[in-house]
């Protein structure tokens, strides 16, 4: 049965390794600062906790900010750590890249960037994925577009757009974002 | 051979064989040019059987159409594009005038001379024949041939194969001169 | 009118010629050697036409001698085909007016 | 011609496209491959094509109604991705599955993973150029079961069936004996795919030595599933981080010698027969009473979030799920396998030849709904 | 038999009858040449009767035939059993539109289905059908089937170079390196038949059958594999159908063609496999003969079998088999088959003199020779596997179990380290 480390314990010992390197842990994770990630990581997937194998990478628009996300597994102790790292600017959010650690952040990395727009100093090759290139935002932004008549909030048109060639809503009127 | 089917055999082939080898002439496309050498080597092959050779009529088809062409085929392909068309040099006029010389010069000889005894019936069985005057009277070219094949064969793995040094130098030199133009393109 | 000798002496002369004409002018080596292959088509159909018109003492000799060039012929394409690759790998280009250095 | 001859490169490389419409990338997959001769030089994936925005859909719609769009992710294995996501959504509202809806759902996600794995090793071998012989083969028993699954919940592939707090319907009393002989020549089908293919000495040549990836490598791409099984790392989440009731249950975990093409082949074809072992003992002790627990309709969790994961078919298949308390999920996020195994992909084909990279690419069995998602 | 039997033109026997009474009737009337010309066009149409109706069958045989390998039911819709759906197939065909691309080489590019064609027709005017059965009984027929079966790969490789599509230019790479290494390897089988057999000529190839009283494959097993081998990779079927090998290059050499020129493809690719399998058939089986059998069953019939069977073989081959990959298939071409080619020439040539000079009891030296020749192929093969690892009994070790050491890397070492037979 995988555990879930002791996320207190983790922010002391990286705390240790790496100063000032997490300022605070929440319910579910370890936030580390996103100046000092790569070292803070570098820390982890060492021999003191064997998180080498980066499980899943993603991220969480917050409005206000941008929460990366990342579930590191130690294949051989069978631990479980959530690492986050705030990305504070939600205009031109940017993280720094895992790829020279873990080779599979490379296309999680390309995937967040692709749809949330975060960008990942230090990747080699960050190029949008899904979408294509000259595609208008990142669509997983909350700020997006909201489809009309359903439950959340966004934007009613495309940013770039102009108020006349929106797409066609016939008779409903746009959700406006609620913040 | 004066029958209709001789005639029309011969005619048509004799367009077939010149007409294709004036396609190479004026063809611009290498790739047409080498179609154009291959109706031309079969229009010959044709001609071949007419003459009741065949099996010179056989192995020009397996020889010529089946390796050569292919053999050429390829050496095209492994040619850059550039290089795949079929211009002429200077020696277009003077080509033209030899050209002109020697057809004249031997339609005249092959008319004027008279060629003797003119056999009217084929000789049979011409492989038996072939093989049997090969490995009888022939046999030290036969032999020689054997050892040119040979030798054409290591010479052409030995001029083909290509070193590993032999790139690199190359590759060298390409990035401090650049590429010259190697003229033509398609 | 009986097809005869000269009718097959004509063509390979007409072959000939024309086969000489492509070696000397074309600039591509391939194209060279297709000129090449056009001038031995024209003998070998000579050769073939007097085996079967003419008389000789070894019957079919003529047939052998062609056999003969076109073993040849084999060996000197592939040998020339070689040449051509060697020729464009060293100096970029097959065209034979561009090939005007005797050394390298 | 197509091919461009770039100015001072002396080879040309040719850039073929395999994909998006291609014979052997099973979907709108687009491998850019530079090409010398047939050297593999460089592989770039370029994908999306079948990309429907599910992340942003499902933060659209309610909790209950995601689960139909997880089935389209992976549509070769919609019982696992239902069940993932479920999982999930369990875990961030703190509901209890009752006993035999979890039996239910391992046997389901065990019946897709034959049906996937059987799909996996048909096209795998095709690829390797078989005439399609394999794949019809493998595709016999893959019917039955999807048989199977059209008894239970009406649908064939998209099947819906997991629901938050169990499964949707208990298994029709017909399923049983059915599923009873399928599992009984289970045992001779997989003897006959082994003796026709896994000392196939085509098959060998093919793929022995193909596409190595090595443990180290494998760990450090994230890659899971068959592929790190493949390499040599034993890790299955069945046994490292049990979920519904695989701690209660008897099997082994195959695990692959040198990591190449063939490995992965072996690997899924001793799968499937662990998977029977596994259906075995369901049907033997699966439990009574009721399948799936009180759950309300709007379900609305308290804000938090929840990342749980299961062994699919094709790796491990994650779902992140944030709540804002709200009646819709604020983030939806799915850790797909086959798109996190491509990440090794380059490693894997460059420097061996075109049919080498086609081999490769097969088994690692992308599905491109869940690449692209 | 009664003589006047074999000779009346009604004998199903030895359909040459017909054509020779209809010859006879034209000479007594019209000009030589005519009649010449009008026993070449019944060779023609008789030709084309039989290689039309057939293609329909076979494309239905080779589509039921493999789905039952494939374990389904195969065409079942379209008239009687599916019989009609090469039918239908051929109207789809015809009806559908036929694209050039933009960029491609207009004139080359309609010229391969046609030269494709050609040469798929002239060799069953060497395939003697009979006795007498046989449009040209040329003393060249072995030369000629190699060299005319030798210039489809000019087609393909113009098909493939005029489409001006990579998976075609690849296809037609792949055809030529291929079908040169392979046509070696068939020219040094047929070599050791005609040096075995002393005649070059196809009809006498089986004529010596019937006077020795056995078939060809029995006294050269060897030599059958490798013709029927390359036989495989000229026709580009499976395990050696790199040149369209579909899930790598699409269709190869053919991906850009549609409609009747693709159909034209399709129909000359199975006439090619069904006159190679009749090749086959004629060197190796014993052609129309069939020890004694063919006096009384029409000798077509008997060939049609052997065909058949052949045919079977080759059906069999690309519902069993992946494909090999180019590199395999050259070194399996010049590594064993040549090689070995070259030492059957050799061994052939040894007892053909030893038959003809020494005059050898034949009851005793051909039981004898086949018996040498046999264990010279299995050994020769078996060094080759020796050579390169093959064999069913060193299949690879299937995979380990975990048992309980579940982790990462160093759980991976520990069950490197662990004795292999842990399952």
């Amino acid at each position: 049965m995988t555990v879930l480390l002791d996320l207190q314990v983790v922010a002391d010992q990286l705390r240790g390794a790496v100063p000032e390197s997490v300022p605070r842990v929440d319910t579910w994770a370890v936030i580390v600062d996103a100046g000092h990630l790569v070292e803070a990581v570098r820390f982890l997937a060492g021999s003191a906790l064997d998180l080498s194998f980066l499980a899943s990478l993603t991220a969480v628009d917050r409005e206000s900010h941008f929460e990366l996300v990342y579930h590191l597994q130690s294949l051989d102790r069978n631990h479980l750590l959530t690492l986050k790292t705030i990305a504070e600017d939600h205009e031109t959010p940017c993280v720094p890249s895992l790829t020279g650690e873990y080779r599979g952040a490379h296309l999680q990395e390309r995937e967040v960037f692709d749809l949330m727009g975060i960008r990942f100093e230090g990747h080699p090759d960050l190029r949008r994925m899904f979408l294509w290139d000259g595609f208008p935002g990142y669509p997983l932004r909350k700020d997006f577009l909201g489809m009309p008549g359903t439950l959340s909030a966004g934007l009613p048109g495309f940013p770039h757009e102009s108020g006349e060639n929106r797409w066609p809503v016939p008779g409903s009127t746009p959700v406006i974002p609620q913040s | 051979m004066d029958g209709v089917g001789h005639h029309l055999a011969f005619w048509s082939l004799a367009v077939i064989t010149v007409g294709a080898a004036l396609g190479i002439l004026v063809s611009r496309n290498l790739i047409h040019a080498m179609v154009m050498l291959i109706l031309s080597f079969i229009g010959v092959a044709g001609l071949y059987l007419l003459l009741s050779a065949e099996f010179i009529a056989v192995v020009q088809i397996l020889v010529y159409v089946g390796a050569i062409s292919v053999l050429m085929l390829f050496a095209i392909l492994l040619t850059p594009r550039a290089a795949r068309d079929n211009a002429e040099t200077a020696m277009r006029y003077p080509g033209l005038i030899l050209m002109g010389l020697v057809i004249a010069a031997t339609v005249f000889v092959a008319l004027e001379t008279d060629w003797g005894a003119v056999r009217e019936e084929p000789v049979a069985e011409s492989a038996r024949i072939i093989g049997q005057s090969l490995i009888n009277e022939f046999v030290l070219p036969f032999e020689i041939a054997a050892v040119l094949l040979t030798a054409a064969l290591v010479g052409a793995v030995a001029l083909a194969r290509r070193d590993d040094e032999d790139i690199d130098a190359h590759e060298q030199s390409l990035t401090l001169e650049g590429r010259e133009d190697s003229g033509g393109s398609s | 009118m009986t097809i005869g000798l000269e009718h097959f002496l004509v063509l390979g002369a007409l072959l000939f010629g024309v086969g000489l004409y492509v070696a000397l002018a074309k600039r591509n080596a391939i194209g060279v050697l297709m000129g090449v292959e056009l001038m031995l088509n024209a003998v070998n159909l000579t050769l073939v036409a007097f085996g079967r018109f003419v008389e000789s003492e070894v019957a079919l000799s003529t047939s052998v001698f062609v056999v003969f060039i076109i073993a040849v012929a084999a060996a000197e394409i592939a040998v020339g085909l070689a040449l051509a690759m060697v020729v464009y790998r060293n100096r970029d280009t097959i065209n034979v007016d561009r090939v005007n250095l005797l050394k390298w | 011609m197509a091919i461009e001859t770039p100015k001072r490169v002396h080879s040309e490389p040719v850039v073929v496209n395999i994909g998006p419409q291609h014979p052997s990338t099973h979907g709108v997959f687009r491998l850019k491959a530079t090409l010398d001769g047939e050297i593999v030089q460089d592989v770039d994936m370029l994908i999306g094509y079948l990309h429907r925005s599910m992340e942003k859909l499902a933060e659209e719609r309610t909790f209950t109604q995601n689960i139909p769009f997880t089935d389209r992710i992976d549509y070769l294995a919609a019982m696992s991705n239902n069940l993932s996501y479920c999982l999930a959504v369990e875990k961030l509202a703190g509901i209890e599955v009752p006993l035999r809806g979890q039996w239910l759902r391992v046997l389901f996600a065990e019946l897709q993973r034959i049906a996937s794995h059987a799909m996996a090793n048909g096209t795998f071998v095709n690829d390797c150029g078989a005439w399609q012989t394999p794949l019809m083969y493998m595709f016999r028993e893959r019917e039955k079961i999807l048989d199977l699954f059209e008894m239970t919940c009406g649908a064939r592939l998209t099947t819906n069936y997991m629901r938050i707090g169990g499964v949707a319907f208990d298994p029709p009393l017909e399923l049983w004996p059915a599923l009873c002989s399928l599992l009984d020549e289970m045992p001779d089908r997989l003897e006959e795919y082994a003796a026709l293919t896994v000392d196939n000495e085509i098959v060998l040549a093919r793929s022995k030595g193909v596409g190595v990836v090595s443990a180290e490598a494998a760990l450090n791409a994230s890659l899971s599933g068959p592929l790190l099984r493949g390499s040599g790392v034993p890790w299955d989440l069945r046994k490292a981080d049990p979920y519904c009731v695989y701690d209660q249950l008897d099997f082994d975990i195959p695990v692959g010698r040198d990591g190449d093409c063939y490995d992965r082949f072996r690997v899924r074809l001793e799968e499937v027969r662990q998977s029977v072992r596994i259906l075995n003992q369901v049907v033997e002790r699966i439990p009574g009473g009721p399948w799936q627990a009180e759950v309300p309709l709007h379900l609305r969790p308290a804000a938090g979030e929840a990342y749980a994961r299961i062994e699919s078919p094709r790796g491990e298949l994650g779902f992140y799920v944030v709540s804002d308390g709200g009646p819709t999920p604020w983030r939806f996020h799915c850790r797909a396998p086959s798109l996190i195994n491509l990440s090794a992909l380059k490693e894997m084909t460059v420097g061996r030849s075109l049919a080498d990279a086609i081999v490769t690419l097969g088994s690692i069995d992308i599905v491109v709904g869940e690449i692209d998602r | 038999m009664s003589a006047w039997l074999l000779a009346a033109w009604y004998d199903l026997r030895d359909l040459s009858g017909i054509s020779r009474e209809i010859t006879e009737w034209v000479a007594s009337w019209g000009p030589e040449w005519l009649a010449s010309a009008v026993s070449g066009a019944i060779g023609a149409i008789g030709i084309l009767a039989v290689i039309g109706p057939t293609l329909m069958i076979l494309i239905w045989t080779e589509r039921k035939v493999i789905a039952r390998l494939q374990v389904r039911y195969g065409p079942n819709r379209v008239g009687p059993r599916g019989l009609l759906q090469p039918v239908a197939d051929a109207v789809k065909l015809i009806l559908k539109e036929e694209l050039v691309p933009r960029a491609a080489d207009k004139w080359l590019f309609f010229l391969p289905p046609v030269l494709v064609f050609i040469p798929a027709l002239l060799v069953w005017g060497v395939l003697p059908f009979g006795p007498h059965m046989q449009v040209a009984d040329l003393n060249v027929g072995v030369l000629f089937l190699l060299a005319v079966s030798g210039t489809n790969v000019l087609a393909v490789f113009i098909a493939g170079w005029a489409s001006n599509n990579k998976y075609a230019l690849f296809g037609a790479m792949r055809v030529i390196a291929m079908t040169i290494s392979y046509e070696i390897a068939m020219v040094l089988a047929l070599l050791t038949v005609v040096f075995l057999t002393g005649t070059m000529s196809i009809n006498g190839i089986v004529l010596w059958q019937q006077q020795e009283d056995l078939i060809l494959i029995v006294l050269l097993p060897m030599t059958a594999l490798t013709f029927l081998l390359g036989a495989t990779a000229e026709l580009n079927r499976t395990p050696m159908d790199i040149a369209e090998a579909e899930s790598e290059i699409v269709a190869g050499y053919h991906t850009e063609y549609s409609g009747m020129r693709f159909g034209l493809f399709y129909a000359v690719e199975l006439a090619n496999t069904l006159v190679m399998s009749a090749f086959m058939a004629t060197f190796f089986l014993g052609g129309w003969w069939l020890w004694g059998l063919d006096a009384w069953v029409p000798s077509w019939i008997i060939l049609l079998v052997k065909t058949s069977l052949v045919y079977f073989v080759f059906i069999w081959l690309r519902g069993t088999l992946p494909r090999l990959r180019i590199d395999q298939l050259m070194t399996f071409c010049w590594k064993l088959l040549v090689p070995a080619g070259l030492l059957f020439v050799a061994i052939a040539a040894v007892e053909r003199t030893l038959l003809l000079e020494y005059a050898w009891d034949r009851t005793i030296a051909l039981p004898v020779m086949a018996v040498i020749n046999a264990a010279v192929t299995v050994a020769v093969i078996g060094a080759y596997a020796r050579v390169t690892g093959a064999g069913a009994h060193r299949a690879p070790a299937g995979p380990r179990m975990a048992r309980g050491r579940l982790g990462g890397l160093r759980a991976a070492r520990q069950l490197a380290q662990a004795p292999s037979g842990s399952d």
